[in-house]
C-alpha cells in the first residue's frame, strides 16, 4: 500500500476526532505514518467539520484534500464534503433512501449505538469499527486502541464500546469484502505522532523552560493546556492570566527573576502583547511568544488557518530592538526551533517570536527521529563571583551585557523601560548614554544574523521553477514538488523558517520563482524585496482559511507547465 | 544594617518637597526593621511619579511599563519566591491602566505587597484626573471637574479576601513605616493604600491633609470584615489611617507547583535531562 | 533683521516656557515669524530644559540648536547649554563669580524678584523683561503680552508680574547698549501661531470631529486636553479612558453610530490599540488615532522626539486589512492632513493613522495662511430613503458597502469581528463568502492609492544630492536645501507625509540621495526599498532624542561636498 | 408588536438545549415588553459563546473583541443616546479579559444594561476555568481544580454606586426577563448577572442549578446596601436570585456635555461652519 487518505465528516460533538484519533492511532502501530489534520468550525456542538486521515509508508506532513474514504456521520456532512472523495474512493455512511451513485458502505451507526447502548453518542465509535474493517484492521488491533484511548473511563463504558466497534466491524466487514482493497501489513518502522502545540509544549520543557502564562486563543491553547496537564512530568509553572498584557508581562517578569519563560497565543492576544514585546526589548529579557496565526482581521475566522501575521510579528513594538522571528515547518523543526528560541532569546537577551499557524499547531505529524543532540538548552549563564562591581547593562562591543538575576548573589539587578544607564537607571544624558544604549541593543543583530539558518534549499540546482515559502507550506511546496517530477517537470524549492533577521543568501538567477503563501498579500514576498531586492515572478495565494495543499499549487501553476 | 543600606547616589526626579520622599523613607526604614539586605528585596513599579522610586532605593529593581507592574511581580514572585517582592504603583498606574491585574491578583493573592502613592492624580503626565479624583475636584483635565465616582479598590480588595489592607499617609512616616512592615511580614496579598499629596498638580495644602486624616481608633478590630468595609465605604470628615482589615491569608498563589515540582528558584531547575526526555518522548511514539 | 535665535535655558518649574511664550507673543504680534521648540526631560521640577526661539520675518518652522542668546536661569543650566551659544552671542544670566568668557548681562533675576515680591517665582518674569530689552521690544508692547498672559491671575500677580518684567528690562537696558545689535522693526504681517497638536485638534473640530477617547501619554496628550478645554466651543465629546485600549474600543463605537471620532496617544498607547485597529479593519469602522512618537523601545525617553515607529504603524494589526498612514510635516499640514484623514477615514470605511512626533507635536509653528477650502468636511453618508433591503456589508466592486449607522433609519446595521456575510453575521462559508469579503476589504486599496499625495519635491530637476524625507524633518532639510544653495550646491528634497498606501512615483535618476530620518535603522528606505526597488545611497539618521535639523544634515553631507 | 419581532434567520451556533436560548428568549420577551422596535435597540457583545446571542435577535448589533464589549458599548452610547444599547457578555469576556472596562464603566454610570452570561467557564475556548469559577472545581484547564478566589463583580458594582444589580438564571425566564425589563427602564448603568449552566463543559446537571437557586425573600429590601453586599459576599447552600441591588441613580455619563453641547445623536450635528471656523482660528493669531 502507498497512500490511503480517509475523510471524516460530521458536526461538532459526534466525534469524529475520535474516531480519527482511534483510526491514527491504529495505522502508526501498524507502522505506518498518518498525518491527521482537522478543519472545523468556531462552535462546540452542529456545523460542519472534517478530520483527515494520510497513512503513507514514509512521513508525507502536508495536508491533502481528496480521500479514498469519506466517513460521513450525517447527511449534510456528507452533501458538504462528497465533493472530495475520489472518483473511484468509497463512501462510508449511514443508509440513505437517495441512491448512492457512487461505492458505498452503509452502516447505521446511530441505530446500532442506540440498539447497543440506549445511546446514540456510541455512534462514532460504530463508525470507527467499521472503518477499521474497511481498512482492513484486525478486531484485536482496533481493541487495543479503544482500551488504551478509552480505559480510564471505567469498564462500562469501555466494553460498551468495545461492543459498538464490533457491532460496526461486522457490519462493514460484510459489505466491504468486494469493493475495500485496502490492505495495512505490519511495518517495521515506528513514528512519533505529535502536533505542533505539542512539539512546542515538550520543546520548550526540553529546552529549560519553567514558567508558562498565557490566555486561551485557538489555535495556541493547547500549549498551554499541555503543560498544565503535564505539569509535575515536565515541571513548568502554567498560570492562566487575566488577560493577554498579563501573560506576556509575568513571563517577562519571570525572565528577569531568571526562569526561561513564554507564553502563547494567537493574533488578537499577540496585538495585546506589543507593547511587552518592546519592554522585553527595552529591558534586554528573554522571552519566547508563541503566535499561533489564524485568519484575520479581528476575530476573524477563528478556528482556521493563515499566515497572515509574518509582517506584524517582524514589525511588533514601539521604538527599534532586536528581536527573531522563526516560523517552523512542522512538528519536529517546531521541536527544534523552541529549543533553539530559548537558547537564542537567553543568549541574546531579546524576545523571541515562534510563528506557527492552526495547520501546524493543531494537525499531527508523523516523526522518524527527534533528535535530541541537535539542539540541545545552552545556558548562557554568567557566574557572578566572577564579576566585581555589577552594571546589568554594561556597555559591550557586541551588545550583551552580562545577566544575572535579582537574589542570585550579593549582585543588584535592575531592568528600567525608560533608557536607563549601565546601571538601569533613568538616563536623559542624550550626548552619550542613550543613543549608547540604543546602538548596544541594535548591535546584537551583527551577532544574530551570522547564527539565523539559511533557507532550506530542495532540488534548486536543476530546478527551473521554484518555489518560495515559509513556514508550515513547506511539506505541500514538497507534494508538489513531487507531482512535478511525476510529470516530468523539475521543480525546486527555497524554504524560509527563520525570518527575522533574514540571514545573508543569494537567491540563484535564471529561475522562475513562485511565492506560495497563505495569505491575500503576499507577505514573505514583501519582505524578500526589502531584502534581497528579490521578487519572485508570481505568487501562489491563499487566503480562505484552508491550508495550501500540493495539489493547490499544482493547479496554481497549470498554466506555466 | 541602617536605613543608609538602602541609600543609593541616584539623583531624585521628584520635587524638591514632594511626600514621595516621605513614602520613600518609610519604606527604607520598614525594609530595614525587617531586616532585609538589599540584594533580598525586589521593587516593582509601572511608569508615573510614584513609579519611579525604585530608582532611589539601593536594591533589585524591575521598573516595568505603565500600569503592568503587577503582573511583573508576579512573575518575578513565582521565579523566586526568596525574594520580598514589593509593587510601587501610582493610583493611575494600579487602578487605570492597570486596574484589572489588581483585580486579578486578589484572586491569586500572591505573596506580595503593592503600595499604591494615591495623590489623586496623574502627576507625570502634568496634572490629569486619575481614578481616584474626588467628584467636583478639577485637575488639568477635566478642567471642569471630575463627574466620575472615584474607584475603591480597598474595599475591592477586602471583598475578595486580600489578607491585609492598609493606608497610610506619606507624611507620618512612622506610621507608615509600621504598615509596610506588618504588609510585608503579613503572608499573602497586602494592599497599602498611601495618601500622597501632591504639591505640585493637587490643589488642597498639606496642612489640609494633615487635619484630615485620623488614626483608626485603638479599639478598631481588624478581623471585622463589615466594619472595615464600612470604614472605606462611608465618606467621612477625616480618613483614618492604619490597617484597616487583616486575616490569615488563605493558599498562596503558586503553591500548588510549588509542592508538586519544586519551592527553590526556578533558575535553579536544572532542565529535564536528556534521558528523561526520551522517556517522555516515547508516550507519543506508537508501538505494538 | 534676518534671524534671531534665542536659547532660554533652565529647570523645569523655573518657568522658561512662560519666558518663551512671552517673547513668541511679543515678536509675533511685531509681524514677526517664530518657531519655538522645546527639549526637556521627563520630570516635572529640576532637571535641564530648554526652549528655543527662532524669530524670523517670514516662517522658517525648523529647529536649530545655535542661538544669538542664551538666557540661563542657573548655573547647570547655562553648563549644559553654553556650547550653543553661537562665537558672538551673547549670555543672559545671573551673576557668577567666574568672569565670564563671552559677551554676556548679568541679572540677579531671584533676588530682584524677591525685592519685589518676596517670591523667587517671579524670577523668570524679570528674565523675560530683561531679554524683551536685549532684542529692542519695547515696554508696553512686554505690558500688552503679559497683561493678555497672566491678566486672569488676578490684579496682584499682574502687578507684580509687571513690576518684576519692568525691574529686569531696566536692568538689561542699562548693559545692553553696546552689545546687543538686534531691532525688530514692526512688520505688517500676521501669523498663525499653532503647535501640532493643536492643529490636530482644530482640524479634527474642523472636519466634524464629535468625539475623542484618549489616555494621556506625552506628547499628545495636549490634543485631548485642548478638545477638553474647549468643549463647548468645538462640540467634541472628551473622555479620558481607563486605558487604550478602552480608548480605540470607544472611538470605534462612536464611530460605528456615526460620529466621526478619534483618539490620540504615543508608541506604549498605540501598541495598546493594535488589536482595536484590527478591529476597525475588519468592521469597515472609520477611526481617527494620531500616534505621536517618542523614543521607544517601551517607556524609553518619554519626552524626546523620533520616528522609530513608522514601520510599526504601517504593519500594525493581525490580519489583512486596509489603513491610510499619514505624517503631516508641520502645523499646518498637521490641519490639513486630519481633515483629509476624517474624510477618508469615511470614505473608505478604515482607520487612519496620523503620525507626529514630539517636535511636530509640541513645538509652536508660525503660518501664514490655513486655507479652510483647501481641504473640507466631506461627507460620505448615504441616504437611508433610497435603500431597499440593507445589508451593512453588501459586496461592492470598489468594496465600499453604503454604511448607514444604528438607529438612523429603519434599517439594521450590525458589525461584526468574525469574518461575516453581508448582512454582518458570522460566516464559516470558505468557498464564497469569506474570501470575497477579505478581498473586498483589500480591493479599497485600489482606489484608495488614487487618492495619496504624490511626496513633494522641491528643486530636484536640478539637484545633484537630493534629501529624501518623511515626516516632521521636512523644514530641516530644507534648511539643509538653503544652506548647501549658499555654499553654490545644488540639493533638492523629496518628502512623503502620506505614506501608506504609498503613491505611484518614480524616482529620478542619476542623484545622490540621501535619506534624512529620526531614527536608527532607516524605516523610510526599507519602506521606499520594498515599494519602488529604490535605495537612497546615504542614511542621515538621527536617534538620540532631539530633532534633525539644517545644521545636523549639513554636518552629515560634509564629506560629500 | 410580539415577541417574534425580533426572531432572525440566522441558524444558532450553540448546542442544541444550551440554557443561553432562555435568555435569548427571556431578552427578546422583556424587548418586547418595553415596546422597543428592533432598530431602538443596539445590542454589544464581545467574544464567546454568550457574545454570540446578538446575532440572533433581530436589531442592531456590533459583535466586537474579546473583552471590549463595554468601552464599544459606551461609544455607542455617548455618540446616540438615543438608542436602547445592551451589552451581552460573558463571564470571561467582562471578568476576565474586560474586568478594567467593567469597573470603569462603574465609575462613568452610562445609561447602558451589561448582561452577564455567567457559565463559570470559558465555553468557546473548550471548558477552560474563568475568573468566577469556583475553588476546587474542575475545568479543561486547571484539570486539577481551581485554586484562585471567584471574582466577585455584583459586589464590586455594589460598593461603586452602581444603581441597579440583579442576578438571574437562565431557567427561569419569566423572572429573568422581569429583571431584563426593570434593568433596560432603570437610568444610570444595570448590571444583570445570570446563572448560565454550561450543559457541554459544566460538571453539575441542571437540576443542580435548579435546586441551587432561590427567589430573593418577599421582604428583601434592594435599597439597602449593606443587605445587598452581604446577600453577594456570603455563600449559601442556594443563590439567590432577584434584583440585588436598586437605587436612583446619580448623574449620567455624558450629561455635562449633553447640556453644553447636545443631546442629539452626534451623527445628526453638523461639523463646525466655515465662519465660525475662522474666528476660532483668528484667536491663534497674533495681532497687535
Ligand atoms: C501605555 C502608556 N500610557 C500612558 C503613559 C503615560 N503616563 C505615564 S505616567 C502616567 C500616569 C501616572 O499616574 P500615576 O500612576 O497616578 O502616577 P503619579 O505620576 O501620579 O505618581 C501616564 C498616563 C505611558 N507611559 N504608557
Ligand atoms: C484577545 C483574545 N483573547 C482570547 C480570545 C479567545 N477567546 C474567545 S472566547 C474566549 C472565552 C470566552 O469566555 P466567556 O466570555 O465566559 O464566554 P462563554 O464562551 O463561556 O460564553 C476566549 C478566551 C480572543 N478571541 N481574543
Ligand atoms: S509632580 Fe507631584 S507627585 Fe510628582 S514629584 Fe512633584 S509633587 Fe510629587
Ligand atoms: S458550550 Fe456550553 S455555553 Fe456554549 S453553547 Fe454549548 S452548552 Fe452553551
Ligand atoms: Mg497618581
Ligand atoms: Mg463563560
Amino acid at each position: 500500500m502507498n497512500n490511503l487518505d480517509i475523510l471524516i465528516a460530521g458536526a461538532a460533538g459526534e466525534g469524529i476526532q475520535s474516531i480519527g484519533d482511534i483510526l491514527a492511532d491504529i495505522v502508526s502501530q501498524k507502522g505506518y505514518a498518518v498525518f491527521a489534520w482537522q478543519e472545523y468550525e468556531s462552535r462546540i456542538r452542529g456545523g460542519h467539520n472534517s478530520y483527515r486521515l494520510r497513512i503513507t509508508p514514509k512521513p508525507l506532513n502536508a495536508p491533502l484534500f481528496e480521500a479514498d474514504i469519506l466517513v460521513s456521520l450525517n447527511q449534510d456532512s456528507e452533501n458538504k464534503y462528497r465533493r472530495y472523495l475520489k472518483p473511484d474512493g468509497i463512501l462510508l455512511s449511514q443508509p440513505t433512501e437517495k441512491k448512492a451513485a457512487r461505492k458505498s458502505i452503509h452502516i447505521p451507526f446511530v441505530r446500532i449505538a442506540k440498539e447497543i447502548s440506549g445511546n446514540k453518542i456510541f455512534a462514532n465509535t460504530v463508525a470507527a469499527g467499521a472503518l477499521a474493517a474497511m481498512i482492513g484492521i484486525d478486531l484485536a488491533a482496533l481493541n487495543v486502541v479503544i482500551r488504551q484511548r478509552l480505559g480510564a473511563k471505567g469498564q462500562d463504558i469501555l466494553q460498551t464500546n468495545f461492543k459498538a466497534a464490533l457491532a460496526g466491524y461486522q457490519a462493514a466487514e460484510r459489505q466491504c469484502k468486494d469493493i475495500c482493497p485496502w490492505k495495512l501489513p505490519d511495518r517495521d518502522e515506528h513514528f512519533f505522532k505529535l502536533t505542533g502545540n505539542e512539539a512546542i509544549a515538550l520543546g520548550a520543557a526540553y529546552a529549560g523552560c519553567r514558567f508558562l502564562s498565557a490566555y486561551p486563543m485557538t489555535p495556541s491553547t493547547e500549549i498551554m493546556a499541555f503543560l498544565e496537564r503535564r505539569e509535575q512530568q515536565l515541571g513548568v509553572f502554567v498560570e492562566q492570566a487575566e488577560d493577554e498584557i498579563a501573560a506576556v508581562n509575568m513571563a517577562i517578569g519571570a525572565g528577569f527573576a531568571g526562569a526561561r519563560a513564554m507564553t502563547a497565543t494567537s493574533g488578537g492576544g499577540f496585538a495585546l502583547m506589543v507593547e511587552g514585546i518592546s519592554l522585553a526589548g527595552m529591558t534586554e529579557t528573554p522571552v519566547v511568544i508563541v503566535l499561533g496565526q489564524r485568519p484575520g482581521p479581528a476575530t476573524g475566522l477563528p478556528t482556521r488557518t493563515a499566515q497572515g501575521d509574518l509582517l506584524f510579528a517582524i514589525n511588533a513594538g514601539h521604538g527599534e530592538f532586536p528581536r527573531l522571528v522563526f516560523a517552523p515547518c512542522d512538528a519536529q523543526d517546531a521541536f527544534y526551533k523552541t529549543v533553539r528560541a530559548f537558547n537564542l532569546a537567553e543568549e541574546f537577551q531579546i524576545p523571541v517570536i515562534i510563528l506557527t499557524d492552526q495547520l501546524l499547531a493543531e494537525s499531527r505529524f508523523s516523526i522518524k527521529d527527534i533528535d535530541l543532540d541537535r539542539f540541545t538548552p545552552i545556558s548562557h549563564r554568567v557566574d557572578p563571583e566572577t564579576i566585581d562591581s555589577y552594571k546589568r547593562y554594561a556597555l559591550q562591543e557586541d551588545g550583551i551585557s552580562p545577566r544575572l538575576f535579582p537574589g542570585q548573589s550579593r549582585h543588584l539587578v535592575a531592568a528600567d523601560s525608560d533608557e536607563h544607564d549601565e546601571y538601569g537607571h533613568i538616563t536623559e544624558d542624550l550626548q552619550h548614554t542613550a543613543p549608547a544604549m540604543l546602538t548596544k541593543r541594535l548591535d546584537k543583530y551583527q551577532s544574530i544574523r551570522t547564527r539565523i539558518q539559511s533557507p532550506e534549499q530542495i532540488g534548486v540546482p536543476d530546478a527551473d521553477m521554484v518555489f518560495v515559502g515559509w513556514g508550515s507550506t513547506r511539506n505541500a511546496i514538497l507534494d508538489a514538488v513531487d507531482s512535478a517530477a511525476s510529470l516530468g517537470i523539475n521543480t525546486g524549492m527555497i524554504h524560509f523558517s527563520e525570518l527575522w533577521p533574514l540571514p545573508k543568501y543569494d537567491f540563484p538567477s535564471s529561475k522562475r520563482f513562485f511565492a506560495v503563501e497563505n495569505n491575500a498579500t503576499g507577505q514573505l514576498s514583501s519582505l524578500l524585496k526589502m531584502q534581497y531586492d528579490f521578487q519572485p515572478a508570481e505568487q501562489i495565494l491563499r487566503y480562505d482559511g484552508l491550508p495550501v495543499s500540493g495539489p493547490f499549487i499544482m493547479e496554481a501553476i497549470r498554466k506555466w507547465i | 544594617m541602617d536605613m543608609s543600606t538602602y541609600d543609593n547616589q541616584v539623583v531624585s526626579q521628584w520635587c524638591p518637597g514632594c511626600p514621595n520622599f516621605g513614602i520613600l523613607q518609610a519604606l527604607k526604614k520598614a525594609l530595614t526593621a525587617l531586616h532585609k539586605s538589599p540584594e533580598q528585596v525586589c521593587l516593582v513599579s509601572g511608569i508615573g511619579q510614584a513609579a519611579k522610586l525604585p530608582h532611589y532605593l539601593h536594591c533589585n529593581f524591575f521598573n516595568g511599563l505603565h500600569g503592568r507592574a503587577i503582573p511583573v511581580a508576579t512573575g518575578i514572585h513565582v521565579a523566586n519566591p526568596d525574594l520580598t517582592t514589593i509593587v510601587v504603583t501610582g493610583d493611575g498606574d494600579c487602578y487605570g491602566e492597570g486596574g484589572n491585574h489588581f483585580l486579578h491578583a486578589l484572586r491569586r493573592n500572591p505573596n506580595l505587597t503593592i503600595i499604591v502613592h494615591n495623590n489623586e492624580l496623574y502627576a507625570l503626565t502634568k496634572g490629569q484626573a486619575s481614578p481616584t479624583t474626588q467628584p467636583r475636584d478639577k485637575r488639568t483635565m477635566p478642567v471642569q471637574g471630575v463627574i466620575n465616582t472615584p474607584i475603591n479598590m480597598l474595599a475591592v480588595a477586602m471583598i475578595h479576601d486580600c489578607p491585609f489592607v492598609a493606608r497610610g499617609y506619606a507624611g507620618e512616616i512612622d506610621h507608615l513605616t509600621d504598615i509596610l512592615v506588618k504588609a510585608v511580614r503579613h503572608r499573602g496579598l497586602s494592599v497599602v493604600e498611601i495618601i500622597q499629596p501632591c504639591i505640585t498638580w493637587g490643589n488642597k495644602p498639606l496642612t489640609w491633609y494633615q487635619e484630615h486624616i485620623v488614626y483608626l481608633e485603638s479599639d478598631y478590630d481588624a478581623g471585622n470584615l463589615t466594619a472595615a468595609l464600612s470604614t472605606v465605604m462611608n465618606v467621612r470628615e477625616k480618613t483614618p489611617i492604619g490597617i484597616l482589615y487583616q486575616k490569615a491569608s488563605r493558599s498562596l498563589f503558586a503553591q500548588r507547583y510549588q509542592k508538586l515540582v519544586s519551592g527553590r528558584p526556578l533558575s535553579e531547575l536544572k532542565p529535564i535531562d536528556r534521558g528523561a526526555m526520551e522517556r517522555i518522548l516515547e508516550e507519543f511514539r506508537s508501538t505494538t
